[in-house]
């Protein structure tokens, strides 16, 4: 299955993508789409946090994604 | 009113959405681009949002706050895009009958909006810029 | 800008005269006239001053606020005359570095106003008019 | 000596003057004026409350009066 991966600010700048699109086994979850982006880009691990969203809702656990979910990384926000 | 915006932002027309004859108070917040953060200087900021969350992001903040507070209307504009210093970053306005709950609701907004809402704020100096609580 | 005005208040210059390069926030308090009070129908208000003496009271609440707020700049403007429902009686702005400071400086000085300032009003009813908090 | 005496608001619409001038014997202090304002407008003690500004100052004890002050009657303010 396909999910669609948005990043924004920090994540933007340390990945060099707004997006990217990744092809995961079916019934993957967060923790297996987390391992995918910390191989393809290492420094989301070292340099800096962020949280997941889920077509537009943060998520704080874990869940299982599906094909089409759309997945953002959200560094800190400093709207305001 | 509940919207992200690329132009330059309104204060008058955010205050003229939430006027009600019902209402005797209006507490207003205006966000405005300073020209120094932690004693650097700061010549511009650039703010990203993720908008269709945002928006959704603000409009429960909206809801909360008519759930805490006689909210007769509110409204919340955030700038995207490249803002210089003197310019408005965020303008949040909320109309109540009496005077304590406009500044409590209003309050509630921007705390709330710095908190949840994804968008991002880049301080351009004149030697570099930075993304804003971007490191752990 | 301190003062108290016969005229339409204008809400935009007040704001316009509080902005600052250094002031990251602006926190604006209007006070409008409601259409009802106590559950009873208001069709106007009529406010009277002591103007030299509430002049002077109002310039105290701006350098109390300024002894203990981080205050860039504050402007207090008071109608004075008949205001019809909807228009305003009151707007206080108030710039400072950051956010908190704005909203607890702009509603000290509401609250002292309300307080302190020798200024009255009397609410016009389509059957009557009283002046507000006149009787022991 | 001459006070001059301004009312505003309800002592205003009580006493029906926005200003009279009251005579005094040179010493006299705000209680001397109270009774004399209540001799001559008796709703002042009987009807309403006000404090003394003497010269745009609030006076909240007594205080010696002087030729030519100006005191107002403050009834309870309602700005804002």
């Amino acid at each position: 299955m396909n999910v669609s991966v948005l990043f924004f600010g920090i994540t933007k700048e340390k990945t060099g993508f707004s997006n990217y699109s990744f092809n995961l086994d079916p019934q993957s979850d967060l923790r297996v789409l987390e391992e995918e982006l910390f191989r393809k880009f290492p420094k989301l691990k070292s340099e800096i946090t962020f949280k997941f969203a889920v077509n537009n809702e943060y998520i704080l656990g874990n869940q299982v994604l599906n094909n089409g979910d759309e997945v953002a990384l959200i560094p800190p926000v400093s709207g305001g | 009113m509940i919207k992200l915006t690329q132009e330059h932002i309104n204060v008058q027309q955010i205050i003229d959405s939430v006027y009600s004859n019902n209402a005797g108070a209006v507490d207003v917040f205006i966000g405005t681009v300073r020209n120094n953060t932690k004693g650097k200087n700061v010549v511009k900021l650039d703010f990203e949002a993720y908008e269709p969350m945002a928006l959704k992001e603000l409009k429960m903040i909206a809801k909360e706050a008519k759930e805490k507070w006689p909210v007769e209307k509110l409204s919340i504009v955030h700038a995207i895009g490249v803002r210089e210093i003197g310019e408005l970053a965020v303008v949040i306005a909320v109309s109540t009958p009496h005077r304590k709950a406009s500044f409590e609701a209003c309050q509630f907004c921007i705390d709330t909006l710095k908190q949840t809402v994804p968008i991002w704020k880049k301080e351009v100096f004149e030697d570099g810029e930075v993304w804003v609580d971007s490191t752990p």
